[in-house]
């Protein structure tokens, strides 16, 4: 009984803290996880147009979706695409959002508000306006690329019609929109190794790049662990990019994941198995965050 | 005192320009129908397949809208559309016999009526008289063979320049040749695909030995910045496409090059039979949903008069539907659109099932396969009927299943 | 040893300079093209500059295209929703970095790992969900998605850690409420994190494209990058055309985000790495 | 101003740490109590509990003579000065000051009038309208107490409220507290690791160790009687030297053998030892302060060879091992410090010969 | 092991703080040299100079008689003890311990010999392979210490390395410290708030006040003869009381009138003032352990009132107000305290005389 009464006071904090996450937690339960699992449950489904006009057309089909997509070319080729996408244009994004950081953050820069803002600045745009810009960028006639590569006398790509070069421009655009916000990260990432380091480092003898080899690389891991995954999963992600810019062409090879399973969910209201789909992303983005995880982990207690 | 009247609100849905274009003919119509106010809304084309279905399974569909003719299967599988069939034997001023048939027999699924074909679309040459003078022809293609070999001599002119546009990824160009041919594209009541008939191979042939003697450039539609600037470069001289193009051209071609631009029906395979084309166009539907559809039918009615498609041709220069119409005298008068005219009695209609814009998808992805990757027709053609097959998996079903 | 400090500073800038071109020239090239003459864009060699300044697309988006309902739409979407995702991460965000309640520890590994999962899998369901909630073509129904997310309350828990609990005890012994300790205490103390946040919602919201055009019929209610997306269908052949729209839209978040800058950056910067 | 009672209080932690064990302690209206212990030994926790912060596991709290367990903080109305002063930094010092006010419904006019009362008390007049980050150390632990202060509680608890400062700030801000309870008198509940602070500002001192009250006495009392030797060594700047040694009554004097060495105790030192306790092992207590150099006539000599030296300017710190011929097994705590006034000087390794009063030795049970 | 030279040192700070100026210092080899003064009066700044970790901006810097001043940290081969110890977090004491010589790129086995060495003086064999958030802060301090002695630097700089620690392991670790300096015979820089530091550990004290150097001599020396009343009132704990006096020399004694009391000074202290300097107005110093309960037989006697008595157990600090019957101006200071062994009592309020020795006066210009 007393016990009871003890902790009347700790329940007022009990409920504070629950009514407080309570609206929030509401609404992603509501908008997030009932549709994922509403989701799950439809990619064992044939749900399409059909049931859309007559639900009574609906099948259930077990796995067959699943079954389906691994012996759906276009899934193989648009899982191709999109590592490829992650893969290449992943590493890309971080490595080169790194060195500008390094860049923007060395000691001798001045003006760094100003460059740290400028190169920010595509993080904020919009991308529906942005692929104007791109696509024209591209183009094979008048863009500014080929315009540049005239210069060096190279003959002009065809960029977004060219199967080789499709995804390495989709890349291209992708790290200019997205290496700034890394970079913001990889700033602060920097900014957190306390400058006594560097200069018990410089005391001890070392020089600049062995200052960055043993300080600055090893103190920016987690950093970096944190910017390659959020940057992988974005990335795993792909779709408003070659929906806006290519349709997935040419010949498919811009086809994401993403995209292919728009196409599939809202072009042709094949949700059963856009759903599926969606769902083999999920398990492929859960595995390799794991992996991810686990490299991390081997590598920091290596260090 | 006007407020007195109930007023009611049809909804109308418009697709690109015509959405534009049509809120003009509003007020002559809410003139002559007292009591009924017209809300258009315009669609962007590119978005406008996702918007329709969307708006269906959202349930905010509009009263009366309008649709590419293709995709009319398919909102009648999803039983979207309401059947006009009655509507059209009580009206008087609805006699399908002055309407092209090709277009008619389009807005038909299994007999019976669900669209009225507003403006007809098919597709037609168009050339630069002054190149085919240069290289050596004083008048369009009748046959493939004079086709193929105008081409040749064209690109003899200037090996830069290209003597053709298609856009790769439309499907339309092999589709309009293989039907030429005779080919059905589908068979067993449009249950599986017959892409692999000789028919369609002879066409898909002929269409890949466009590009691989570089007469056109493998050039996807996105990727096409100034069509007309590039016309007018002479960077190609023909070009298959449909009516909208002649209002632009006129619009944007440079004022000398006026005189040296025309059009043409569609080259026939041979000799004496018909070049055919595909029965295009855009209808307007009336929701099986709406709760007016008697004002909607009204407006419905009120857009296929003679009148009001002469009056929609000069505000669009969409082509009217009715023969009738065509005695419009500015339309009577202008060459350019002879050659639709003529080519409009000659149309026939793509397969009027909802998978179809799938399929078209699938086989826009195979000729960007067979032209940019090479792939043998065998390869190309089999694997299409193959996903054509499994595409039309659930209709096969259906079929046995109501049988 | 000057010497060498200077070249290194020299070259720094030099790179530094490269790399602020190739963020900034696409925008700078978009905004000298909106200005340019019809057809101008396209001309061989190809221009940098226009000759003239032609403000006549800009014109003829206004006249023509209604893009001031447009921008209106985007506006009072973007400030609903980050008001109320605000409101709502941070009070969830708070609630995970201070209070305790029951399977509180256990919700939030739940949070996290959801985090994995790609926001394209809902969208098919929740479509159908919204439609029978009756909120398809409804401004709510372009918010309600975004009025909690499991990122924004990541980043605020992770800010509002560092409030030291005494602070709260304080508060507590002074007399305050729990609503009142969040509200006169903690929202003012996570100032930095919430204006990133503010930033970020403005942002996403005024850029999403997605969603609106899916959930959005009625023309009237469209947001720019919907309207622009249209223009781009119908409009593709007048570069000069679609390079204004594409100011256009960019323009109000870019001075949102010019505005706030400061303050984004240093709570990106506090906020993203204390976990 | 209230008296307050812990009543056989307990707490264990969620994580099942026992940090407070049936600890009962009185504290009189307008006593000012310090609370000393090592770091983890439950201080912080029996504030938090008699603040309401957190609830005792068992055992009641009373405040007045009423059981508060029940109540919440907002409604016990207890002040509390943490050890980091816990100001708001979105709010200058006047809003800091009035916030306990506007959260307990006062008037405007009453909040003015008490705010500007406490602004003169403390004389931060000119500080009103700063942020909190725009305050020195020592501001800032002055607006700390005036917001404690402001409301007129019913008692202050202060949580190490000095560590943060320097020296010198430190012993400013002592002796205005002590001013400011002697001028109030208000209960004071007072933490601190400081000696210094804990034996000049206490009425009583009451040493806690692992949540267990081992002693509460007034500060000279404890520092001459402890009670045990963890409060010998923990009292005092060096602690009480502490040696193992053995101890027997012969002709009515305590002799006392620490290894070869031998000296006599006066008496039993009075809530120490009995002296039938007396046993052959015993905890022999001698301050540094008790032992001086030797000289004819001490009647008690310890020698040792010097480890180290440290002149402090007023005293010398002699850092020795007591010699032992015998070779006393290592368990004997033999090493020691001496504190000399005045400056001496000694080689390091020589040996020296401190006396000490039989009277300043003190006995524990080994 | 090496001298270390300051002549005429400035230092401007980019923001035009002076931070130092006109600095010159001489450091013996294998002398400790201790810098003591308030904050922010440009230790650390003195001993990053030093380090190289910035440039001054006049004056020279000789190690070993060579001119240092352009060379870079890395060449000057002196190793320093930040205050927060800055161990790379990233590796593990071992690797913190090789650091230093791998960047000097010794052979390994070189290396491990070495650090082996260093592991073994500093006792902390069992956490070579622990990372330094895995240690106690005495034991973070002890390997930042190794990271230093690994490499035979010339010099040793310490910044304040104790300030993080708790008292008891601050005791410890100071005697650690000067163990290690006197058994390798180290040239050490070492800064410090803390006054039992500087008394006990330095050979010779700087006391430094807005980026001059007051004096320096030995800790005794210091406490003795403070040179002025900045080091007189900086050195001791409480600090030496001034006063506002008048002093004139009358059949060769020296006559202090402190308000309407008098006394006598024996003589003048060495480096404070001449006998000829003597004028009207004088500071007085009297430390307050100098100042004892008068008694008969005493030559001064100051008489006061009692405002706070504070019992430290071993002794008792009495503050008093000099008694003035001529009611000084309040410029005079007169507040002062006294430290007498043991335990008084006395009541606040009341007046105590004290007595003091001729010989423990000091005089300053006023
Ligand atoms: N919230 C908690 N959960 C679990 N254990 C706790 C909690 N708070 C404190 N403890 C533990 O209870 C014991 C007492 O903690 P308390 O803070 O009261 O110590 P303290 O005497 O104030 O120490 P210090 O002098 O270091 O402040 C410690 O061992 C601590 O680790
Ligand atoms: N990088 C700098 N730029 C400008 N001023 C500085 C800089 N570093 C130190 N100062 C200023 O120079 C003065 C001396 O600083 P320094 O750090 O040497 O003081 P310190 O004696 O070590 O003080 P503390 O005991 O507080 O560590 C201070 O007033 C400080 O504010
Ligand atoms: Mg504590
Ligand atoms: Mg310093």
């Amino acid at each position: 009984m007393r016990v009871s009464a003890q902790f009347s006071w700790c329940k007022g904090r009990f409920e504070a803290g629950f009514w407080f996450a309570m609206p929030a937690l509401l609404l992603i339960a509501l908008f997030f996880f009932v549709p994922v699992l509403a989701a799950l449950a439809l990619s064992f489904t044939d749900f399409d147009i059909y049931v859309l006009g007559d639900f009574s057309t609906l099948r259930f089909v077990g796995l067959s979706n699943y079954i389906r997509i691994m012996h759906d070319p276009l899934f193989w080729l648009a899982l191709r695409n999109t590592l490829y996408f992650v893969l290449i244009g992943g590493s890309l994004s971080v490595v080169f959002s790194l060195v500008v950081a390094l860049l923007v953050n060395h000691g001798l820069v001045r003006l760094r508000g100003l460059f740290r803002t400028l190169l920010f600045l595509p993080v904020v745009t919009t991308l529906v306006a942005i692929a104007v810009v791109w696509r024209y960028l591209y183009h094979q006639r008048y863009g500014a690329f080929n315009w540049l590569l005239e210069q060096f006398g190279i003959s002009p790509v065809d960029w977004l019609g060219d199967i080789h070069w499709a995804m390495p421009a989709i890349i291209l655009m992708a790290v200019w929109k997205n290496f700034g916000f890394n970079m913001i990260i990889f700033i602060a990432g920097l900014q957190s190794i306390p400058e006594r380091l560097y200069e018990a480092a410089r005391l001890d003898g070392a020089g600049a790049l062995a200052q960055f080899r043993y300080i600055t690389l090893p103190l920016l891991f987690p950093t970096f662990l944190f910017v390659s995954v959020i940057t992988m999963i974005g990335y795993f992600q792909l779709f408003a990019e070659p929906y806006l810019m290519t349709q997935g062409g040419p010949s498919n090879h811009t086809l994401s994941l993403g995209l292919l399973m728009f196409n599939e969910g809202f072009r042709w209201w094949n949700m059963g198995y856009a759903s599926a789909l969606a769902f083999v992303l999920f398990i492929i983005i859960l595995m390799v965050t794991l992996i991810q995880a686990r490299l991390g982990k081997i590598v920091r207690t290596r260090q | 005192r006007e407020h007195a009247e109930p007023v009611v609100v049809v909804d109308f849905w418009a697709l690109g320009r015509e959405g534009e274009v049509v809120r003009q003919l509003v007020p002559e119509f809410e003139r002559t129908h007292p009591g009924i106010k017209v809300k258009v809304q315009q669609i962007p084309w590119s978005a406008a397949h996702e918007k329709l279905l969307t708006a269906f399974a959202g349930r905010v569909m509009p009263d009366v809208f309008q649709l590419g003719n293709t995709w009319l299967p398919e909102f009648v599988a999803l039983k979207a559309i309401h059947p006009l069939g009655e509507q059209v034997s009580r009206s008087n001023d609805l006699p399908l016999d002055d309407f092209f048939s090709g277009i008619v027999d389009s807005n038909r699924v299994e007999t019976r009526l669900y669209g009225i074909p507003w403006y007809v679309d098919t597709r037609v040459l168009f050339y630069r008289k002054d190149l085919l003078t240069q290289a050596g022809f004083d008048r369009p293609p009748a046959t493939w063979e004079e086709w193929m070999d105008m081409m040749e001599h064209v690109k003899r002119l200037d090996s830069a320049r290209y003597a053709l546009l298609i856009p790769m990824n439309e499907w339309q160009l092999p589709v309009i040749l293989g039907l030429q041919l005779g080919a059905h594209l589908l068979k067993d009541n449009n249950c599986r695909g017959d892409f692999e008939s000789p028919e369609f191979r002879q066409a898909f042939r002929f269409y890949r030995e466009i590009y691989r003697r570089e007469l056109a450039p493998a050039l996807a539609e996105s990727q096409i910045a100034n069509l007309y600037q590039e016309f007018a470069n002479s960077y190609f001289s023909m070009f298959i496409t449909g009516p909208w193009n002649i209002g632009e051209f006129r619009h944007r071609l440079p004022a000398e090059l006026q005189e040296q631009w025309a059009t043409a029906p569609m080259p026939a395979p041979m000799a004496g039979t018909a070049g055919l084309s595909l029965a295009g166009g855009a209808s307007l539907a009336l929701s099986a949903a709406s709760a007016k559809k008697a004002e909607a039918w009204q407006w419905i009615e009120f857009l296929s008069r003679s009148e009001q498609q002469a009056a929609f041709y000069r505000l669009s220069g969409d082509l009217p539907v009715r023969r009738s119409a065509w005695q419009d005298e500015i339309l009577a008068a202008d060459d350019k659109a002879a050659a639709f005219r003529q080519q409009l009695e000659a149309v026939v209609s793509l397969p009027r099932i909802p998978e179809w814009e799938r399929i078209a998808s699938r086989l826009a992805i195979a000729l960007e396969r067979a032209i940019r990757d090479g792939a043998s027709d065998d390869e190309v053609l089999s694997e299409l009927d193959r996903d054509v097959d499994r595409i039309l998996e659930k209709r096969r079903w259906l079929l046995e299943h109501r049988s | 040893m000057n010497l060498k400090k200077l070249f290194a500073g020299i070259a720094v800038h030099a790179a530094l300079v490269v790399v602020a071109f190739f963020a900034t020239g696409p925008l700078l090239w978009m905004l000298s093209a909106s200005l340019m003459p019809d057809m101008a864009a396209t001309r061989l060699p190809p221009l940098l500059w226009p000759e003239t300044i032609n403000p006549a697309h800009y014109r003829t988006l206004f006249s023509q295209l209604n893009l001031l309902r447009y921008m209106g739409n985007s506006f009072i979407l973007a400030v609903a929703v980050t008001l109320l995702s605000l409101l709502f991460n941070s009070l969830a965000g708070y609630a995970f970095a201070k209070l305790h309640f029951a399977g509180r520890s256990a919700i939030f590994r739940g949070l996290m790992a959801a985090m994995v999962i790609p926001g394209q899998v809902a969208m098919l369901p929740l479509f159908l969900m919204l439609r029978e909630m009756g909120l398809v073509n409804t401004y709510l129904g372009v918010i309600v998605p975004g009025m909690a997310s499991i990122f924004g309350i990541f980043l605020i828990r992770q800010y509002a850690r560092s409030i030291p609990d005494a602070l709260l005890d304080a508060a507590r012994i002074d007399g305050a409420s729990e609503w009142r300790i969040y509200w006169s205490l903690v929202l003012p103390l996570c100032r930095p994190i919430l204006v990133t946040m503010a930033v970020f919602s403005f942002m996403g919201s005024w850029n999403d494209f997605m969603w609106p055009l899916i959930i959005l019929t009625d023309d009237s209610l469209y947001t720019l990058p919907v309207a622009l997306a249209g223009l781009m269908g119908e409009h593709a052949q007048d570069v000069e055309l679609m390079m204004a729209g594409a100011v256009i839209t960019l323009l109000p978040v870019m001075l949102v985000f010019l505005s706030l800058q400061r303050f984004y950056i240093q709570g990106l910067i506090l906020g993203s790495l204390k976990g | 101003m209230a008296s307050i009672t812990f009543e056989h209080i307990a707490k264990i932690y969620p994580n099942s740490h026992n940090a407070i064990k049936d600890f009962s302690l009185s504290i009189d209206d307008g006593e000012f109590m310090v609370l000393v212990g090592p770091s983890g030994c439950g201080k912080s926790t029996l504030l938090r509990i008699l603040a309401g912060l957190e609830t005792a596991t068992s055992g009641r709290i009373l405040i007045d003579n009423e059981v508060a367990n029940e109540l919440t903080p907002q409604t016990r109305n207890i002040a509390m000065v943490f050890q980091d002063y816990a100001l708001y930094p979105n709010m200058t010092v006047r809003g800091n000051l009035e916030f306990p006010l506007k959260m307990r419904g006062l008037p405007r006019a009453a909040i003015r009038s008490k705010v500007e009362e406490i602004v003169q008390l403390l004389n931060i007049e000119a500080l009103v309208e700063r942020l909190p980050k725009e305050l020195s150390g020592g501001q800032r632990q002055r607006v700390a107490m005036g917001r404690a202060l402001v409301r007129n509680p019913r008692a202050f608890l202060m949580d190490e409220p000095l560590s943060n400062l320097d020296a010198k700030l430190r012993t400013q801000m002592r002796s205005e507290i002590g001013e400011l309870q002697r001028r109030t008198g208000a209960t004071m509940i007072y933490v601190t690791h400081d000696q210094v602070e804990a034996m000049t500002l206490g009425h009583r001192i009451a040493v806690i160790d692992q949540g267990c009250l081992l002693q509460v006495d007034t500060p000279s009392r404890l520092y001459r009687y402890p009670a045990n030797p963890f409060v010998a060594g923990f009292i005092g700047n060096p602690p009480m030297n502490l040696f193992n040694g053995a101890a027997f009554v012969r002709n009515g004097d305590i002799n006392i053998s620490l290894g070869s060495q031998q000296i006599l105790a006066a008496q039993v030192v009075p809530g120490a030892m009995s002296i039938t306790q007396l046993a052959q092992q015993t905890t022999v207590g001698i301050r540094p302060e008790a032992l001086h150099l030797w000289q004819e006539g001490d009647i008690n000599r310890l020698t040792g060879r010097v480890d180290l030296i440290e002149h402090l300017g007023h005293e010398t710190l002699v850092y020795f091992t007591l010699d032992d011929d015998a070779g006393a097994p290592d368990t004997m705590h033999r090493a020691a410090v001496a504190r000399i006034p005045g400056n001496i000087e000694a080689r390091t390794g020589s040996t020296m010969a401190f006396g000490v009063a039989s009277a300043a030795i003190t006995l524990y049970p080994a």
